[in-house]
């Protein structure tokens, strides 16, 4: 269980110092606070992922849930209804998509991706129906655009909302983990789902948690970034955005075979594709080039752990060998 | 086969059918809704005309596709919007050998259209520019956002701002030279320093504004191309503190900008006013299919033009889209 | 006979899955304080009968009583609550976790669902040292060999506190120390009035430990013996429905040419041993050897699997090095691995498929499968090994493992090898199919082909070895011939007593 | 192995008479071609990820494989390479990009989802900078054109070229699955890799042919929807493409577990994700329920699957009973 997050780590100092070498206005305060603020937009939908990913499973149904979250709050107001109340159902209602997916997963016995996948093209196109795709904003809910989107000045340094819910998701998230017997249970069975079973875990419960925990910090982002942009486009809000969430995870050492993953290496993942991102911009790159470049890194990144565990596991065998001597 | 002047008049009593056109979009996004709007307002002004409005989801294939699907079922009319005009021309003329198709937003003038409703993309950076220009008159630094440089207006318009603010000759449209991407151009007072693109995704758009706030300490103005840029450029702005420090120029009507416009955060937008796309193209689809050729030009071009809007002509702008916006979203 | 009620009541228990009706009408008591042994052919239904006992199946019919009250388990966690834990058959750990984590997983202490670190690393030692396991609790099941990981199993099971301990061929990955020691603590368990249900293929074991053996066939009880009644043949006759002769019992004949000569090699797992031996044409040698001696490691090397580091290796007196089982199987090498459902078969495949797996390759014609002659093959297979199959389109994963173990020959048979490796050839095989394979196994060498397999079950190694390779921590510490053979010094080389040998 | 695609042949003969009897021009031949022509070309898609998805692996290049390749036949007609020399390239190209991700996934073990995933990046990425993301044209390779989006006349009905390149593909992937030793190897391996490596199999070497065809087939549609389209979008062709052959290839009866799938089967649920479109425009539904309605019925038509499939295996088990009896 105990993951190595040292490569990752080490590849987000890396392109920091280099960026602040290359770039002088990279550590303005603006900068900083808008590098953390996406950075903990991206590690919440990360870390929603990873939950599902550590049980061997996947969801690609992310992003289409953040849109549809934000279309649907959207239109609430424009309703009339109570926001707050909007708020409480809207992260009910992704509660009840991670549930619904749970089930499908384990009761009918369908494949996660396959559920999710179709999950993609379906919130994706309810999203668009109910709004009848109209672009939307959030007009008259300061108090939510505050507490969503607003900053808590540290003199004068403005720490992003999004930061202080990522830091109470991933505290929460990692204690979960870490220190629950439901964390161990769901990594024992990402690893071994019959032998999970046959020490009396219910899997399929847990398997279901795990959806619900994703779809829920989903929708809890599309919450986020519907007040970040303030704005939302049915058709196009949230798309992608499961593949950075996955990419986050697997770069920050979750194994899709499931039963591996941090919640730390997560946030450090996310931070390195935002990192990237902000970095092609102020080195001037072209903007083209963007998505080859956050391939490559993460391919990279990947690859060099892969053959880190190599080299550390013939290091721990030889260990081992020479222990029982 | 070819619509026939009199369709629906040979059949005697009752009310005249009505003609079944088509209104194809080149995407989905908030500005062809209010095209769409535009279609709904001809079609309860004009009647004898029935328009389905397709946004093609994904691209060319999609586009295609269901224009494939209209001439199946026979629709009378189309406009489309051409998504790349070179090379649908071939598959345009075959629409158009089956119904009546003119173009909006964006043009195929090889194509056997048979008019273009749309306006000068070229003509209206220039005036971006211009507005740009009012915003600061001392010159300065500014810099262009945009979602994908691949598409033709998006190229006028940058031509056009580039042009105008570098003082350089007017372009024809349609032989518009376009400069490199990767370029600083310096003028006298103006410095056009860099294309960001964000490829339509809302938080890169966001995030591509507050890099260049960090990056370009002098930056003295944001010029947003596609409608959701400038509210992004405005957020980014405001929260790094510099509203009224950093000037915004925008395209299209996002409800942000006209905001900002009001507020005097933003010097102003030109409004290619979309519902007049959609006015137009059925008003000339009908007109043609009732037999009417003349309103065709001889240029085959009608111009609708664009409107300039800042904090002088606002409110009436503004109640104008409100009015335009309410009758877009009306479902059937 | 006795007044009080017996611990463990079961009456008319079935059965069905997919395709098989696993149980049918079986009845099963157990009483407190005492070691029932259930034995029966593979498929027979001891597994399935165990695991509705810990609540991972539910019967379709019958009853379980405990201490003469009726109860239902229907999941894993009530079967615990009544006292009933399983080891099962198969490894069911989860490797990325450490030892103590799963000796106590699904069972951690905890406070709110918080888990308590300390104490559980501090009694898992306590439970690894009842074992003979001396591995830190922390290290990661995953790296623990598969008989380590075994008893890791057994030190689960004993870390609940339970009133009946199944075990379901708890020794199949182990060898003759750690099965003692084993038998050391059912003992133990046994003077605490713990009831012990176990399974096993290796009767010596069940003779040895039990008060009372009960047998099932096809799915149905099919008699039971008590403790006097207790003997080999009285356990076979009741399994299989027939006698069998006592053991098989080889007949050697005079070896041919030198097939595999070894010299020097060195295996990845244990770099700095040289290994040298030979083995002869029709010869039939033998590698003996604790948990984690190599033994494994050398056939897979043999085979190409993992490529050896260093040495040579002479196949009819041609060098050959394996680096993938391709270019073992093109020498004349194969491999009835140990691991029998990850490694031996492609369980989703039929009879046919997986007989002629290795073969389609040289019958192909430009590619093509050659469908008669793969047809063939499988025919050939079933008919010469005699396997128990409906046809040919059957999946292999719904046979039993003695006829998949079968299969496995068959497919290597129809390469005609000139080397044979058999790794832990009966391994979970009951005592029918084991004599076949035996029979098999002198017909082969018989016909001139080197056999070497690897045994952890001494009465297997005694009775069909000509020559028996000991091994130790991955050096070969002895070479006994068949006049030579005996438990204890085998048993010495094993351990590496040289002092005694 | 065998695996029923009864289930999607009823689904696609219910859509397709319903579609008939709702929509009066659904059965003219211009449609018909249409719908014939959009389905050989999703169909080779399917086809190409249904072998990776028989090894147990996952493509989620193909999209951008499909965008790089128009894109770069483009730029060569530009730059005045001899456009059959550049087809030749391009096909040689998606060879070494599947060679690439088949090399990455076997010999450095890196997971399929995380490579093709960064190769979905990297390809988009570098379509984008190569062209300096223009659209571009194929104008002067008439030859090329009338090859990859002609028609073939059989009396009025023209026969749409996509469906000849279909015919090879399905055919040569059929036998080339069914009937050569690679073919069995593909789904023994799929089903248990190490079990055929022991056999003696090849297993790197055939999963590395494997995503070579799909990378292969990627190409080829590349070029077809490049000439079908007459025009390439650097950031967009392509788009999303990956997950409708993955879909088909799923709904045709691949499990993404390995070991299973039918080129018949792929064939037919490409044609039903496209009769869909088809269907939903013709029958004026909105469009923007698209998407809800094609991510439902691929759900519901894998989940009738699943519960068949139980089904049938009761029945099986209730057989045996009797027999006992
Ligand atoms: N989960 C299952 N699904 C389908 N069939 C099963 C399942 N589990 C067991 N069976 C079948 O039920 C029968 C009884 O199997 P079981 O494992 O109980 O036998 P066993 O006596 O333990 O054999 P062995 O000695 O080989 O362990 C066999 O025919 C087996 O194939
Ligand atoms: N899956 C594995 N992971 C890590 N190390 C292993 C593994 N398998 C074997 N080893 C190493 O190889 C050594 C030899 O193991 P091997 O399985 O060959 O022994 P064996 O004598 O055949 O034992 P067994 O009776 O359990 O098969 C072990 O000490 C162990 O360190
Ligand atoms: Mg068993
Ligand atoms: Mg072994």
């Amino acid at each position: 269980m105990k993951k190595n997050i040292l490569g990752i780590l080490g590849l987000f100092i890396f392109i920091f110092i280099f960026t602040a070498y290359y770039s002088e206005p990279f550590l303005s305060a603006y900068n900083m606070q808008n590098l953390i603020k996406w950075s903990s937009l991206y590690a919440i939908m990360g870390i929603g992922v990873a939950f599902v990913i550590i049980t061997g499973g996947i969801d690609l149904s992310i992003g289409s849930v953040i849109g549809l979250v934000a279309s649907l709050m959207a239109l609430a107001i424009k309703k009339g209804w109570d926001p707050n109340f909007a708020v409480v159902m809207l992260l009910g209602l992704s509660l009840g998509i991670g549930l619904i997916h749970g089930l499908l997963i384990t009761k009918v016995k369908l494949q996660p991706f396959v559920v999710t996948l179709c999950g993609l093209l379906v919130y994706r196109g309810i999203s668009r129906w109910m709004t009848d795709n109209q672009t939307m904003q959030y007009p008259g809910t300061d108090k939510l655009d505050s507490l969503f989107s607003g900053k808590v000045l540290m003199g004068s340094f403005g720490l992003p909302a999004p930061l202080f819910f990522l830091i109470v998701v991933a505290i929460l998230a990692a204690i979960f983990l870490n220190r629950t017997i439901w964390g161990r249970y769901l990594f024992a069975l990402g690893n071994n789902e019959d032998g999970a079973r046959y020490s009396g875990i219910e899997t399929d419960r847990l398997k279901i948690v795990a959806y619900v925990i994703c779809s829920f910090l989903a929708g809890l982002s599309g919450l986020l970034f519907a007040y970040e942009l303030d704005s939302v486009q049915p058709a196009q809000t949230g798309e992608f955005y499961e593949l950075y969430a996955i990419a986050a995870a697997v770069l920050g050492g979750c194994s899709l075979r499931g039963g591996q993953g941090t919640i730390l290496g997560v946030i450090i993942a996310a931070a390195v594709i935002r990192l990237l991102r902000n970095s092609i911009n102020l080195l001037g790159i072209s903007t083209h080039l963007e998505y080859a470049i956050i391939g490559m890194v993460i391919l990279c990144g990947v690859a060099a752990d892969e053959i880190i565990k190599r080299v550390m596991a013939r290091r721990r065998t030889a260990q081992v060998t020479t222990a029982r001597k | 086969g070819k619509p026939s002047d009199g369709d629906g008049a040979t059949e005697g009593g009752g009310a005249k059918p009505k003609h079944k056109i088509a209104y194809v979009t080149n995407g989905i996004d908030p500005f062809w809704d209010l095209c769409a709007a535009g279609v709904k307002q001809a079609e309860n002004e004009l009647g004898g005309v029935e328009c389905e409005i397709h946004f093609p989801p994904k691209g060319l294939a999609d586009q295609k596709s269901i224009l494939e699907t209209l001439l199946t079922k026979g629709i009378k009319g189309i406009a489309v919007s051409p998504i790349d005009a070179d090379g649908q021309t071939k598959f345009l003329n075959e629409v158009a050998s089956e119904t009546v198709l003119i173009t909006h937003d964006a043009d195929a003038p090889k194509s056997n259209r048979q008019v273009y409703v749309g306006t000068d993309n070229y003509k209206a950076g220039r005036a971006l520019g211009q507005l740009v220009k009012e915003a600061i008159p001392d010159g300065g630094e500014v810099m262009i956002f945009v979602g994908r440089l691949e598409q033709l207006n998006a190229r006028q318009r940058r031509q056009g701002v580039i042009d105008e603010l570098l003082d350089r000759p007017h372009q024809v449209l349609g032989q518009v030279k376009f400069d490199e991407v990767a370029k600083v151009f310096k003028g006298d007072k103006y410095t056009v320093l860099d294309t960001r693109t964000d490829n339509f995704v809302m938080d890169t758009a966001k995030s591509n504004a507050e890099d260049a706030i960090t990056k370009h300490k002098d930056l003295a103005c944001m010029v947003g191309l596609f409608a959701y840029n400038p509210p992004r450029c405005l957020a980014a702005i405001r929260e790094a503190g510099k509203l009224g420090q950093i000037k915004v120029c925008g395209f299209d009507e996002d409800d942000d900008l006209l905001q900002a416009i009001k507020d005097g955060h933003a010097q102003g937008t030109i409004s290619q006013q979309p519902w007049k796309y959609g006015y137009n193209s059925v008003k000339v689809l009908k007109a043609i299919l009732d037999g009417d050729t003349s309103v065709i030009p001889a240029n085959k071009f009608i111009d609708v033009g664009f409107k300039v809007v800042t904090s002088k002509n606002i409110e009436a702008f503004w109640s104008e889209k409100r009015k335009m916006a309410a009758l877009g979203a009306k479902k059937d | 006979m006795d007044a009080q009620p017996s611990l463990l009541k079961v009456t008319a228990i079935g059965k069905q899955f997919p395709g098989v009706q696993a149980l049918h009408n079986v009845d099963l008591t157990l009483n407190r304080g005492e070691v029932l042994s259930l034995v029966g052919e593979n498929g027979a239904g001891k597994s399935t009968m165990m695991k509705i006992l810990a609540g991972v199946h539910t019967p379709d019919a019958g009853t379980i009583e405990l201490d003469g009250k009726p109860i239902r388990a229907n999941s894993v966690r009530e079967a615990q609550a009544h006292g009933i834990a399983l080891i099962h058959q198969e490894l069911n750990l989860a490797g990325n976790l450490d030892i103590a984590a799963n000796i106590f997983l699904g069972n951690e202490p905890h406070k709110a669902g918080f888990i308590d670190r300390k104490d559980i690393h501090a009694q898992a030692s306590k439970h690894l040292k009842r074992v003979g396991l001396a591995f830190p609790t922390d290290t990661l099941v995953a790296d623990l060999t598969i008989g380590h990981q075994q008893l890791v199993e057994i030190a689960k099971a004993l870390s609940v506190d339970a009133r009946i301990i199944i075990m379901d061929e708890p020794t199949s990955s182990l060898a003759q120390k750690e099965t003692e020691n084993l038998f050391k603590v059912v003992n133990d368990l046994r003077s605490q009035g713990i009831s012990i249900i176990y399974i096993s293929h290796r009767l010596g074991e069940v003779i040895e430990l039990s008060d009372r053996v009960s047998v099932l066939r096809d799915g149905e009880n099919a008699g039971e013996l008590a403790r006097e009644e207790i003997s080999h043949d009285a356990m076979v006759k009741l399994m299989v429905g027939r006698d069998l002769s006592q053991f098989y019992q080889r007949n050697a004949t005079e070896p041919g040419e030198v097939v595999i000569e070894a010299n020097r090699l060195r295996t990845s797992a244990h770099p700095n041993r040289e290994l040298s031996f030979s083995v002869r044409q029709g010869e039939i040698v033998g590698i003996a050897g604790l948990v984690g001696a190599g033994r494994t490691e050398l056939l897979q090397t043999l085979f190409g699997i993992t490529p050896a580091v260093g040495g040579t290796l002479k196949l009819d007196g041609n060098k050959i090095l394996p680096r993938r089982p391709l270019e073992a199987i093109i020498a004349g090498i194969a491999l009835a691995p140990e691991d029998r459902k990850q490694h031996g078969l492609v369980s989703e495949m039929s009879v046919r498929e997986n007989s002629s797996l290795p073969r389609l390759r040289v019958d192909q014609k430009a590619g093509m499968i050659d469908f008669s002659a793969e047809t063939n093959v499988a025919n050939e297979a079933v008919e010469k090994m005699d396997i128990k199959t409906p046809h040919l389109e059957q999946v292999i994963q719904y046979l039993s493992g003695g006829n998949q173990q079968k299969v496995v020959l068959g497919k290597w048979l129809a390469m005609n090898p000139r080397l044979l490796l058999l790794d832990e050839p009966t391994r979970g095989i009951d005592v029918g199919s084991k004599q076949e394979i035996y029979k098999l196994m002198e017909e082969l060498a018989a016909s001139g082909v080197a056999i070497l397999f690897v045994s952890s079950e001494m009465e297997e190694v005694l009775g069909m070895a000509d020559r028996v390779l000991v091994m130790h921590e991955g050096a070969i510490t002895g070479e006994l011939d068949r006049n030579q053979l005996s438990e204890e010094t085998i048993m010495q080389l094993a351990t590496d007593n040289k002092a005694a040998a």
